[in-house]
């Protein structure tokens, strides 16, 4: 199905217009919230709102009803400007129960929406919550927020009367209407939703139209319900023109691979060992195995990474996906790929660390790990997508480079890019930059470890090419012959070859965007998911009046060529990083700048307003 | 031999698979007995050279690909199983070996060697075991024997070796043969068998370490103590050893194996071997030496599916239901929408 | 047991093994019945609650000791036997039980599994195989079943599966059992004999993921279809299964089992079981289904050395030969010289 | 045998004294080179010099005789003065066979002694070696050293006539003759050798004697033959006075284990894998099981340290060591112990790499990979030693600091330290510091995750302590009370408090010892193995004039607190080290000083010339 954007139903209440809005869906992980979030993003897109999506589901796989640990949540913020980030603050909480109430209302707005679901909050559930009183008779609530108390649960049931369905399947259809009535508020389309159910349950026809009965009754619920006064539009952004979808970083990533893999017509083996936040991409890889995608599930990490080194000497493109404690597990192999002078890519989708830490939060921590994480000096290529559709890009680029140095390249998503979704303008695959593959068939002056030129790169031949017959290994290799050698000299030449070959990948980059002015207070320089926020956060600086830009790293290893030369440009740098401190220590060990980190490692996307704080104040304290 | 491209055009010969570098193993090294069975062996695979593959990990024996003038991989030590089913995923065209040592295969890769023997890859696995890391200088192994004293353990080590072979039988392994370094015409035999099996063959070297080990199979060189101690074992064949003029024999009671003197019983109360059966090649691989002789031999060989074929039907499957993949058209499915 | 170091001072109850912890598991899981039947043998171990220690990897099986009121650690992804290993050897006097599931104790674990058995460390390891991996969301696991359609091999898996029983015996274990999670008391029975095992004792227990792979054991749940397919093997009785008027009984030909009538066959044809005998527990535990039915029980039971004794009994014959440590003397011992 | 320093044989030939000298003794793996270095030390040490040495053997086990890469040698520099370092080039070089004169003769001094055994010189060894004609016959050998070509193997075996040994037998004492020369050469003292071959072969009494003959034919030779016109002498140098032993590197970080295990009366765990440079510890260790070690030889290196980690978490202590790839493979138990808190050590015998590498060779490339090879933010201490003997007081250090912090430590030793061997000054074990381990065992007021103020430690509680018992794991832990937390604010302090728990261990650090003035042109600044090579740099520089100092951390993560006031006191600061730049990044990155690095990846120790040279060219580009 593709179509146009929607016009916005009438509505009959009075329609105030906004920018953008923060809304989130909050309650068990048996009520449905993903889906109701990825529901509402599919109208607010059709909507032509820019819009940038947050879920966030629990640990545990299905956790006992109305626990704290059971909360399951999903952010959008959509907007008619351009939308960076889910958004800090909520303009609009649903709370299905007690517990979703708990976790999450802290995050609301003073003065924001609050919607609860009131049949939810009894006795058991209250208890489970942590709540000794029923918060629904807190006359705080309804000071601080717009709080409206509706049961949802029995409108649910009382508009699906009549329908073959016993108590418990109806109980399941209040996120329609949760939906419904959130649609109604911010008047976006129901159309694709109705669409998507008529699809969605296409051979359950009771269900189907159980959960369109759902929708429409919120929706309606809202537009006669004396409780509300006035509903809301948010206009469609103005977006470059052409074809889109919404995209999450993991499918994104997936689809980079198939492009690649159509381009050069190689086969693709992809080595996985389930890991969340990167499993995903094994998901959909195994789904397309009509391009020629082999995907492999190891029986470990060292085995996922051991299969691609042996695919890439096989001529293959060899790939595979794992999160910070399956790269720390891949160190071995992939310094195997350094010496053997293999192309292979590794993803990492950066998850809360250390150890096993918080598996299903998002986190930058893991660049020192790509960057050093491995015995001896053993240079790879590191680079980071910005966007959840980046992704799609930066592994193809992953790939192309990995092909044209020969070289391992790590690349570095985390888990808010992996399940964060975005509109994004599809692109032509035919515009994509060529993939330089030639492999060598050449027998007469044939060198294993002879190399080219400008990238320094060291043939790349097939097994199965005659003559050409060699053997290469782990072992320090004599420059050019590739044998084994344990001479000093060849010892140190080669470990500065190693290196100056990743080097060389900076031709690849492009001169550094400057979001702002080419000189001035601050420069904010940021890489990876942080992306939206930084942008945001600089903007509003930018509209206060204060000399600040910002540039977004895409290459961490090498950095951009152009780099030292811009951040001599500004009095100060500001470094913000879901980590401790990493890039800012690379930066200033390698240009000797006063670059200091702004640094909050909890798990989920920086605040827009703390990195505006963190800039206004290192602005101020430097007058 | 699925994996020969075409028959080679020339005929090899040995020489033809002699790499050009300097062995490096200690003069009498059984290893350099192994590397000379293998390379007369090959040209009678039938495969051209340019199709063959050894990965190898890390470990004297691992050293074995620098000196086979094939395409060749000294991997990282405990790995070359997980990389070898890579380069079939990859290239399911090429003929893979690897190459392996107790302490290599079963020790820090005892993990891959499972899986990729129970998944049933398409590869030949050598290991050499000499009941002893031989490279870092002299430690006990997996297969040594308990008590043994070595560098790491001067007062005997305290751990129950592992039986490769029985290892590999109850993992899934489609085929488990033993063989001995000083023995080339079984070594020849058994190697080749191993390589015509369609799946993962799992072949057991018994090797001398003349540094650090040296007679760890003594019992197998000496030639009274290996008409007395060697169990040949083929396929339909009764279970007989011993010298000439006083043959034994195994039959079994139930599960229970016993040495008899082969004149003693009729000669169908014997113990058949047959390699057919799983079962029973696992109550042969488990017999402890002594009392009872050692086998050698193809323990086992069955058939099953081949890992990277039912890949490859998938894929194919995939493609001829679907149509081979196609990124633009990938691109804009599903849900779509458009900005003017 | 071994390993109490008096009896307790007080009786316990199960309730003194249920931790403050919320349990969170997917309402319905087979692992809340494993929980409890843990926490009621506890008290009949006769080991202090101090002295017991739960260790696991990684999964949700691995979530285990969080539930249990005694020492525990939840560690990472497969090495548990490994962490056992080295607390056994620090800490000899305690009880240590380990929790993995068919993914962390035999994929990413499987190498630390065969070396923990093989070497006979005296722990207690409770495998909980529900053929997926539940805490990652479904992805099929080294004991689902070939074919099998799984968020990760949407055309069906293409790795033939490993059986843990035949695994664990065919690297050497010295106790295997297997168990099914809705099979309470004898899940108790086994688990207590298991317990009481010196030496590594492996358990797989057989377990129901009702989110993933729901039903995964259906033939052992449904009463019915439980008297035709459970073979519930006990030591030094013959293997019987079916349902009473029709009761089928196992006989083996060779090493080759077959299923007969049992009335058909004269009683002392029957297939005894003998758990002190690994090579027809193998030929059991090798035994697939259809046709034949699903061992349940004590497979195997044999003695053999504990690996931390044995390195106990060095460590007092070295200090008994040549006295404890000195290190003021070991510093000046050898070759040494006086500067003035 | 414990004795006095022995006085030097009297000479009949004059005697020119030497500050120091630098000789090899290079041949075939199986000419018993290590021995004959490894005896020549001890006369030397016995003649009351100052040493250093430098054992340098080949990849394979038993190379095939004569071949390059089967050559074996080890290198000594003793002195009268300071030895600080094996020595960059050589006085005199004993090659057994063409290839060791193949491999060694460039470092040799111009007018250095060159000893050839000539008989050896024949053409199947001319072959392997690669000499197409003879280089006995080659008239530059003479003409730039002082050569002589003495036939070893006839006169060995001519000494040994009547014995009943074979010819083969008698042939293998011929490293004895080439000793006994080398002794009388340089006046050292044959009596411990002597001693030791009585020993050696106490119950071999013809192999003994045959031993004894040679050397002392050997020793006469040189004193008769009319080709030496002169012999040298070494002065005993200044040495603190006290009892000695000749010490290596992984002797003394088993010995320091040894100490800390007797004084602590705690059981050691040791969990190893076999790999070189780092088995020798698990060897020494084994022997000595009257300590309470229990070495366990782990099915791999995961399994070593997850043993030590299990170890720890039963009140023991837990130690491995490795080497960088084996490194690599902990990464993932080290950071189980960093979020469970608990005590380990695990040494890294850092070798040549990336990949497989050069096993046999030393590097120092694997401090980054100790500092943030790991994933997420998972910070350990690492400290490193400066000479073999200090490797008993680092050890020790290690697990002094590990359980009083409740930290794991990473020591970073090298392949040069750990066979490296030097006269060490044996210490009194009463006066190590103590260390400090305190079991909890009280339930009132128990939390696993409550800290001590000073350390930040958490409780260690032994399983078997009733009432405490406790579940700990993994997953991110909620202060005090150490259950599992998702909690945004509760990770990102945690995370700090990791940090924060490290930086603590600055307490631990003495200031730093300035070698030179307090302020000047240039600052040297090392680490590990280094360490000679800096100092004897330095000093040759300061001894020139030049402006300069060293400082030499033990401390890498923290580092010590006074260091970056130090740095500023000098114009520039250089960095030595056998990587391409590690410590040097962090001081950049930490202290925004321009530090620049001295790097030769070479497999080699640094060469004292080589960084002469790297000082003066620093001191006068500045000027
Ligand atoms: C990760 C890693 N750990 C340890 C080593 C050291 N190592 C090299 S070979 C070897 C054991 C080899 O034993 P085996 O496989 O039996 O080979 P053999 O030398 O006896 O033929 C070890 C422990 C290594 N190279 N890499
Ligand atoms: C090093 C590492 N790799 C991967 C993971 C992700 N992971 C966690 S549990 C698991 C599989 C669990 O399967 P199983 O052991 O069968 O446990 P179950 O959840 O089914 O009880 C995986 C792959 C991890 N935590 N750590
Ligand atoms: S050490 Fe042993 S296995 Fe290795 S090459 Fe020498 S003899 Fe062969
Ligand atoms: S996912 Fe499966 S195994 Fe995990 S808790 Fe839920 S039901 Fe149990
Ligand atoms: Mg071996
Ligand atoms: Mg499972």
């Amino acid at each position: 199905m593709s179509q146009s954007t929607a016009a916005v139903p009438a509505a009959t209440k009075p329609r105030r217009i906004l920018d953008r809005a923060v809304v989130r869906f909050a309650g068990d992980s048996g009520d449905g919230m993903q889906l109701t979030g990825e529901q509402f993003t599919t109208e607010a897109a059709w909507a032509g709102n820019d819009i940038s999506t947050l879920p966030n589901f629990p640990a545990e796989i299905r956790a006992p009803a109305g626990t704290l640990f059971g909360v399951s949540s999903f952010q959008l913020q959509f907007g008619s400007r351009r939308v960076y980030t889910p958004g800090d603050r909520l303009d609009c909480l649903v709370a299905m129960n007690p517990a979703a109430l708990k976790v999450h209302l802290s995050d609301l707005k003073e003065g924001g929406l609050l919607i609860l679901n009131t049949s939810a909050f009894e006795k058991k559930n209250l208890d489970r919550a942590g709540y000794p009183a029923n918060p629904l008779d807190d006359a705080a609530l309804d000071q601080r927020y717009r709080t409206h108390k509706i049961d949802i649960t029995r409108l649910t049931i009382d508009a699906l009367t009549g329908l073959p369905l016993n108590a418990k399947e109806k109980d399941r259809c209040k996120n329609f209407f949760a939906l419904g009535l959130v649609s109604w508020i911010y008047t976006r389309p129901i159309e694709p939703t109705l669409d998507w159910i008529k699809k969605r349950f296409a051979k359950n026809a009771d269900v189907a139209e159980a959960n369109t009965r759902a929708l429409k009754a919120g929706y309606h619920f809202g537009e006669t319900a004396e409780i509300f006064a006035e509903c809301y539009g948010v206009e469609p952004a103005e977006m470059a023109p052409g074809v889109y979808r919404s995209m999450t970083g993991n499918r994104a990533l997936a689809w980079g691979i198939l492009a690649a893999a159509q381009r050069t017509g190689l086969p693709v083996v992809y080595g996985a060992y389930p890991i969340t936040p990167a499993s995903d991409v094994l998901h959909e890889l195994s789904m397309h195995k009509r391009f020629h995608v082999r995907t492999f599930q190891a029986e470990d990490e060292i085995a996922a990474v051991g299969a691609i080194v042996g695919a890439a000497f096989g001529g293959a493109i060899g790939l595979c996906a794992t999160s910070g404690p399956g790269l720390a597990l891949k160190s071995e192999g992939i310094a195997l790929a350094v010496m053997a002078e293999l192309p292979i890519v590794v993803f990492d989708i950066q998850r809360g660390g250390p150890s096993t830490g918080l598996p299903t939060k998002t986190e930058q921590a893991d660049l020192m790990q790509a960057l050093y994480g491995r015995n001896s000096e053993c240079p790879v290529v590191v680079i980071a997508p910005a966007t959840p559709g980046d992704c799609f890009f930066i592994a193809y680029e992953a790939i192309r480079i990995a092909v044209k140095y020969m070289v391992p390249v790590i690349v570095l998503s985390d888990g808010y890019l992996a399940n964060g979704a975005e509109p994004w303008l599809i692109p032509d695959p035919k515009n994509l930059p060529d993939i330089d593959v030639r492999f060598r068939t050449e027998p007469e002056g044939f060198h294993p470890y002879a190399r080219e030129e400008a990238t320094l790169a060291r043939p790349w031949v097939r097994p199965g090419t005659p003559g050409l017959e060699h053997r290469i290994g782990g072992l320090e290799k004599q420059d050019v012959t590739g044998n084994v050698s344990y001479d000093p000299d060849n010892h140190d030449l080669m470990v500065r070859l190693r290196a100056e070959k990743v080097r060389r990948v900076a031709q690849e980059i492009p001169p550094t965007t400057i979001n702002g002015p080419a000189g001035g207070d601050l420069l904010v320089v940021g890489w990876g998911g942080t992306y939206g926020a930084i942008t945001a956060a600089v903007e509003e600086a930018q509209t206060a009046g204060k000399s600040v830009a910002s540039i977004h790293l895409r290459h961490l290893c090498p950095l951009p060529p152009d780099l030292g030369q811009i951040l001599r440009q500004y009095r100060r740098v500001l470094v913000p990083e879901i980590n401790s401190g990493q890039l800012v220590r690379v930066l200033r060990a390698e240009y000797l700048v006063d670059a200091v980190g702004f640094n909050r490692v909890r798990g989920v996307p920086l605040a827009t307003q703390d990195i505006v704080d963190a800039i206004n104040q290192l602005v101020e304290s430097n007058r | 031999m699925s994996t020969g491209t075409n028959a080679p055009q020339v005929r090899y010969t040995k020489k033809d698979f002699e790499s050009d570098q300097d062995v490096r193993w200690c003069p009498g090294c059984g290893d350099y007995a192994i590397l000379s069975t293998v390379q007369k062996m090959m040209p009678d695979l039938g495969v051209p050279r340019e199709n063959i593959v050894f990965i190898s990990g890390i470990g004297c024996s691992s050293r074995f690909p620098y000196y086979m003038n094939t395409y060749g991989f000294h991997t990282i030590h405990g790995r070359a199983p997980a990389i070898a089913t890579g380069l079939r995923l990859a290239r399911p065209d090429l003929k893979v070996f690897v190459v392996t040592g107790d302490g290599d295969g079963l020790s820090i890769g005892g993990n891959h060697m499972l899986h990729v023997l129970r998944r049933n890859v398409n590869v030949t696995i050598l290991l050499f075991n000499n009941r002893i890391y031989g490279l870092t200088k002299g430690q006990y192994s997996p297969t040594s024997e308990l008590g043994k004293v070595t560098k790491s353990t001067p007062m005997g080590s305290t751990d129950r070796p592992v039986n490769p072979c029985a290892f590999a039988l109850g993992v899934g392994a489609t085929f488990v043969a033993r063989t001995v370094d000083r023995n080339i015409g079984h070594m020849e035999e058994t190697l080749k068998r191993a390589a015509a099996h369609r799946g993962a063959a799992f072949v057991e070297i018994l090797q001398n370490c003349n540094i650090y080990n040296d007679m760890a199979w003594g019992i197998l060189y000496d030639r009274e103590s290996k008409v007395e101690h060697e169990l040949r074992v083929e396929h339909g064949k009764p279970l007989l050893f011993g010298p000439a003029d006083a043959r034994k024999g195994l039959v079994l009671d139930g599960v229970k194996a016993r040495v008899v003197l082969a004149s003693e019983v009729p000669a169908d109360r014997l113990w058949v071997h047959d390699q057919a059966d799983v079962a029973s090649a696992l109550v042969l691989a488990n017999l402890a030496t002594p009392p009872f002789p050692v086998p050698v031999g193809v323990l086992a060989q069955v058939e099953a599916p081949i890992y990277e074929d039912l890949i490859a039907d998938q894929e194919k499957r995939a493609v001829s239901d679907r149509g081979p993949g196609d990124i633009a058209r990938l691109l804009t499915s599903g849900d779509t929408w458009t900005i003017r």
